[in-house]
């Protein structure tokens, strides 16, 4: 089993998502330079957090013409592995159209940076099985781009499908619509969040509980290489 | 002809203008001037300021490095060391907030990065008018999304800093921005050129028409009319930033790498002479090699540009390929653009055509330094003798919110809310949460506590003890959270040093840091001198900043801000009683500034601090704040914020000096019951006081029967900046 | 062929549907400053760039196609598009 | 005196001799989606609104003068306008 972490030029949680994967799971892993275009010998996927290409125009906007990134589709289209974008990354997989929707300026401006409470409302994925439906947990978010917008039509297809699995419980620290923290893709297999599970999954960080997600999908990795 | 008006026009005394010809022989062409205007501008060669800097204490056991390099550095454990800076970007802020603030936090953090070092922090020290004035606002607001733009957008947190609003600043905000890196032993790198014919690379991003004479801008008042002189703003881009922290610290790894320098204030003026002073040999560089932005610039302003995120290397003859590739992989341009000559000399060509040539002992460090005159400022004896008339009663509670409510007090949350600080997933204690933030180092149990202080109000009525406070001050917040206090940097913030009222100012409170750093056993390894901050209508006050690094042996021994368990018990630990000068309780309700400040005993403030450490080292406090601004109440006030935990309390004196005054050497602590004995007799037998006031209850914070609600507390504290913006 | 310079501005603003609360706030800002009768007003972007080409047509075919492909984001934006001949 | 509606575009961007690292990036980009004779790429504010007003003229006037006050900071910044009848 394999893990990459895509390393786009800005990219700056990458290390932080490489220390939970290496050193807490074990799991081997790699940065993927940027320009590599081969994901073949991955069943992990990582875009990481950062300002890719400065966020320049907007969010994510000029990354995902990385070639590591072009690759993506095919990918994910072979059903090859897990793909995970985190807040950066995440804006990342929505611009590439990997992901629905668009993330935009948050509604009061400023840049966040702070703890916020986030409810599972779908524990029934690669990466959120380890919690229970309904679990609270807090995690801290980071970004200046996390309002999560979308048609209500586009809405109500992933609310029909139970693609969003991760919601503000407390404040919405951005004006996302409906608290939209997280969504997968419709075949569970694309997942991007705005809050950082890889700042939170050490006891020392605070309560750990990001690193549930990570796990999540190491198991459901090992389920399926046995 | 007009040399001397172009030289005036460069900034330039008569007599710096002859010592000029003398040393050269000739007279300078205009080039030359401006290669001596910017390496003998203040802001370069600390003309004004060195003769006192001296006096400051710079040895101990842990320095590696001490000032006179990019960043100061100090060894830690098995070879971990940790470099650390403090940089003032204060009038190109005052200009423009944004860019200025931005800039000024890419510029401190290519200094650590200079020393091969991976910054891992930053913090920010702030000064603005008060916040009822827009234009401070205005200020206020452009500095703080300048420094969360590039500080982000780095992926560096920045994880402390203060803030003070002020009259005295509304013409002249002070913007000091510090940064703290790792590095291993053998990493380190110095500033340096060496090896006949090796080379000289300049790396990063192109060079455009940005701040020219940025540097001597700096050296100079802020005048109303100086809009035709400003330079250009320098727009910083925070994602080259970023490029070039990667790319470096790919190339450092080569060991053909001899020396590394960030192109600052100067740019190509300054940078290239100084690496060849420091290995006492001479530079050839040709314009023509500069990778440039734009068309047709002249080799004056190539020489003088202040582009941001460069950096200059110099390697190895033969070697020159390796590091072009490195940073054309990171997608930037590095070119080689000169090498290192016999003749002790600072020689730019255009192509063959030399253009200009100044010896470099001449250039680097050859600024006469001005005789300048000190005298005892006429406002300080009348201002000590100044009292107010207390009101006879008064209520607890409404002085307690009032307080909280003061933008120099209450939460920064607004500020430290819009800067990434968990980034890099080290900040093991996040702003507000400690006095002093903290910073695991993976792959190691031990942590680096980091705190920046500085009350210039203080520094203002007495100098020389203000400044002892400030580095006391700096010393409380980081044996708060548990760390051994191992190192400075400091920011000297003052007006115009030819004043002799301020340059007196400015002695006196060097003397007053050397004297707290030398007894407390603590190194200044690094800083910055910022003068000149004054406009026609004011002096800022004299503020110096104190940038101090802690370590702590094993992070699990570190102690938070706020009370931890109901039914713990209470102390308030040190120096009990003092007076009032100088606090914010004054201002805020008397509009008073005056009064004396109570003098620090250094014997008993370091027996105090020796007493802290160990009781955090065996693991006895729950928790500990230092009492500082808005004095003991406050401080309590504060401890109750984190986890909403009250306290009943029942002090022996109630009076108003008692629970606002500021005086240090106090420490507010809480401790499980079981381990009373033990403390009150470790802190009896090192001759310290405490007061025991009773034990952290769950709902409200008591005071002597005054009951104040928990939420009343957070809502007065929360608003102290908000209820502005 | 020979081909001429030409201005191009690209005009993004926010979806209608999309709140914009920069656009609110310069509009309050407005309202005190005295021009009362602003109203719908938004914060957008502008990208301004000059493009070699044969004809006006080749060049705003090329602007929309940029547009739509890294410029503007369709789901939150909209965009308009001005040239000129240089 | 009846007034009409006016539509004012102030499109606002970096001064010319300041560095723009956002045009820099999207020019980067521009060329390697295929627009490789995009130059000069400078990347600004778009600020749109209605108003009412007795002429074009006084809109202008009007535009300018907010211009200048709020919405650009003529340290960094240069603008134009554009007004349009409704
Ligand atoms: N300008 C700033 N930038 C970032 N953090 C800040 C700034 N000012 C204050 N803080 C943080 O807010 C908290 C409270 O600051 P302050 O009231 O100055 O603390 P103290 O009085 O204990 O030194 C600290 O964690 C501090 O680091
Ligand atoms: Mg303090």
């Amino acid at each position: 089993m394999k893990a990459a972490v895509i390393v786009l030029p800005g990219s700056n949680c990458d290390m932080d998502a490489y220390h939970v994967l290496k050193d807490l799971l074990q799991l081997e892993t790699e940065l993927l330079w940027h320009r590599e275009t081969d994901l073949s010998k991955f069943d992990l996927i990582v875009v990481p957090g950062g300002f890719a290409y400065g966020d320049y125009l907007r969010a994510g906007a000029i990354a995902r013409f990385a070639p590591a990134v072009q690759a993506l589709p095919d990918y994910i289209e072979a059903k090859r592995g897990f793909v995970l974008g985190i807040c950066n990354g995440f804006q990342v997989l929505t611009e590439a159209g990997l992901l629905p929707g668009a993330l935009a300026r948050n509604i009061d401006r400023k840049f966040i940076c702070k703890s916020v409470t986030l409810r599972i409302e779908n524990a029934d994925s690669p990466f959120t099985h380890l919690f229970k439906p309904g679990e609270t947990l807090e995690l801290p978010i980071a970004h200046a781009e996390g309002r999560y917008f979308d048609t209500p039509a586009q809405l109500e297809k992933l609310e029909k499908n139970k693609q969003i699995f991760l919601t503000y419980a407390e404040e919405n620290p951005n004006g996302s619509v409906n608290n939209i923290a997280g969504i997968m893709n419709e075949s569970k297999t694309v997942f991007g969040l705005m809050p950082h599970p890889e700042r939170n999954s050490e006891t020392l960080l605070g309560s750990g509980a990001g690193l549930k997600f990570f796990q999540s999908l190491v198991y459901s990795l090992e389920a399926v290489h046995g | 002809m007009a040399k001397l008006a172009v030289a005036a026009q460069h900034g330039f005394s008569d007599r710096e203008y002859e010592a000029i010809c003398q040393a050269l022989g000739r007279e300078p062409n205009e080039l030359e001037l401006g290669l001596f205007s910017l390496n003998w501008s203040e802001h370069c060669s600390y003309k004004s300021s060195k003769r006192f800097l001296r006096r400051l204490p710079t040895v101990g056991k842990r320095v590696l490095q001490g000032p006179g390099e990019n960043a100061g550095v100090l060894e830690l454990e098995n070879g971990w060391c940790v470099a650390f800076k403090v940089e003032s970007h204060n009038h190109p802020s005052a200009v423009e907030p944004f860019n200025g603030a931005a800039t000024g936090v890419g510029g401190i953090v290519r200094d650590i990065l200079s020393m091969g070092a991976r910054p891992v922090a930053l913090l920010d020290s702030l000064r603005f008018g008060e916040l009822s004035d827009g234009k401070s606002r205005r200020l206020f607001e452009g500095v703080v999304s300048g420094i969360a733009h590039y500080g982000n957008c780095l992926g560096v947190p920045t994880v402390g800093g203060e803030v003070y609003f002020e009259d005295t600043y509304s013409d002249n905000c002070l913007v000091n921005a510090m940064c703290v890196g790792l590095l291993k032993k053998h990493e380190l790198k110095k500033a340096i050129a060496l090896g006949l014919g090796n080379k000289l690379i300049l790396a990063g991003a192109s060079t455009g028409r940005d701040g020219i004479h940025g540097a001597t801008f700096a050296s100079e008042d802020l005048l109303g009319d100086s809009e035709e002189k400003r330079p250009n703003v320098q727009v910083g881009d925070p994602f080259v930033g970023k490029l070039l922290i990667e790319a470096t610290l790919e190339a450092a790894k080569l060991p053909e790498l001899i020396g590394l320098q960030d192109l600052g204030a100067g740019g190509l003026s300054t940078a290239p002479p100084e690496m060849a002073a420091r290995g006492d040999v001479g530079l050839a560089i040709d314009v023509t090699k500069v990778p440039l932005r734009a068309t047709s610039m002249s080799p004056y302003e190539i020489m003088l540009s202040e582009s941001q995120e460069r950096m200059v290397l110099c390697i190895k003859a033969g070697s020159e390929q390796k590091f072009i590739d490195i940073y054309r992989k990171w997608g930037l341009e590095a070119a080689v653009i000169g090498a290192v000559i016999p003749e002790c000399v600072y020689r730019i060509q255009q192509g063959k055509k030399i253009v200009a040539e100044i010896p470099i002992p001449i250039l680097v460090g050859g600024s006469p330094e001005p005789e300048l005159d000190t005298r005892q400022p006429r406002y300080l004896g009348s201002i000590s003798q100044k009292r107010v008339t207390l009101a006879k009663t008064f209520d607890l509670r409404e002085r307690l919110l009032s307080l909280l409510r003061s933008p120099n007090i209450g939460s920064r949350r607004w500020i430290y809310q819009q800067y990434d600080h968990s980034v890099q997933t080290n900040t093991v204690i996040n702003p507000g949460e400690g006095d002093a933030a903290m910073l695991r180092v993976k792959g190691g149990k031990f942590a680096l506590a980091v705190t920046m202080d500085g009350n210039a109000r203080h520094v203002y009525l007495d100098p020389y003890e203000g400044s002892k406070r400030a580095v006391c001050e700096a010393v409380h917040n980081l044996v708060a959270v548990g760390a051994e206090p191992i190192g400075i940097t400091d920011n000297l913030n003052w007006a115009n040093p030819t004043d002799p009222e301020v340059y007196w100012t400015f002695e006196q409170a060097i003397a007053g840091m050397s004297a707290a750093a030398s007894a407390l056993g603590i190194p200044f390894v690094s800083g910055n001198v910022s003068l000149y901050n004054q406009s026609e209508a004011r002096k800022i006050y004299p503020t110096p900043v104190v940038g101090m690094v802690g370590y702590l042996k094993d992070l699990d021994k570190r102690v938070p801000m706020g009370f931890q368990k109901p039914g713990d018990l209470v102390y308030v630990v040190g120096k009990l009683d003092g007076n009032f000068g100088g606090s914010e309780f004054l201002k805020v309700f008397y509009n008073f500034v005056g009064g004396e400040l109570e003098p620090i005993d250094l014997n008993f403030e370091k027996r105090l601090i020796e007493a802290m450490l160990s009781l955090a080292d065996q693991k006895l406090l729950r928790s500990t704040h230092d009492v500082s601004d808005g004095g003991l109440l406050v401080a309590i006030a504060e401890m109750t914020l984190p986890k909403g935990l009250g306290a009943e309390l029942r002090l022996q004196l109630l009076t108003e000096e008692k629970l606002f005054g500021e005086w240090p050497s106090r420490f507010v602590v809480s401790v499980s019951p079981k381990d009373k004995n033990k403390i009150e007799s470790l802190l009896g037998n090192a001759g310290i006081s405490f007061e025991s006031i009773g034990p952290v209850e769950r709902t409200t914070l008591n005071v002597n029967g005054a009951a104040i609600s928990l939420a009343e507390l957070k809502t007065a504290y929360e608003s102290a900046l908000t209820r502005f913006l | 062929m020979a081909t001429k310079e030409f201005l191009v501005k690209v005009l993004i603003e926010p979806k209608p549907e999309l709140l914009d609360p920069q656009g609110h706030a310069v509009e309050i800002a407005m309202h005190e400053l005295g021009l009362e009768t602003a109203r719908e007003t938004r914060v957008g972007k502008l990208v301004k760039y000059k493009v070699q080409a044969a004809s006006e047509e080749e060049v705003r075919k090329k602007a929309i196609d940029i547009s739509n492909e890294l410029l503007v984001n369709p789901i939150i934006e909209i965009f308009s598009i001005e040239v000129e001949t240089l």
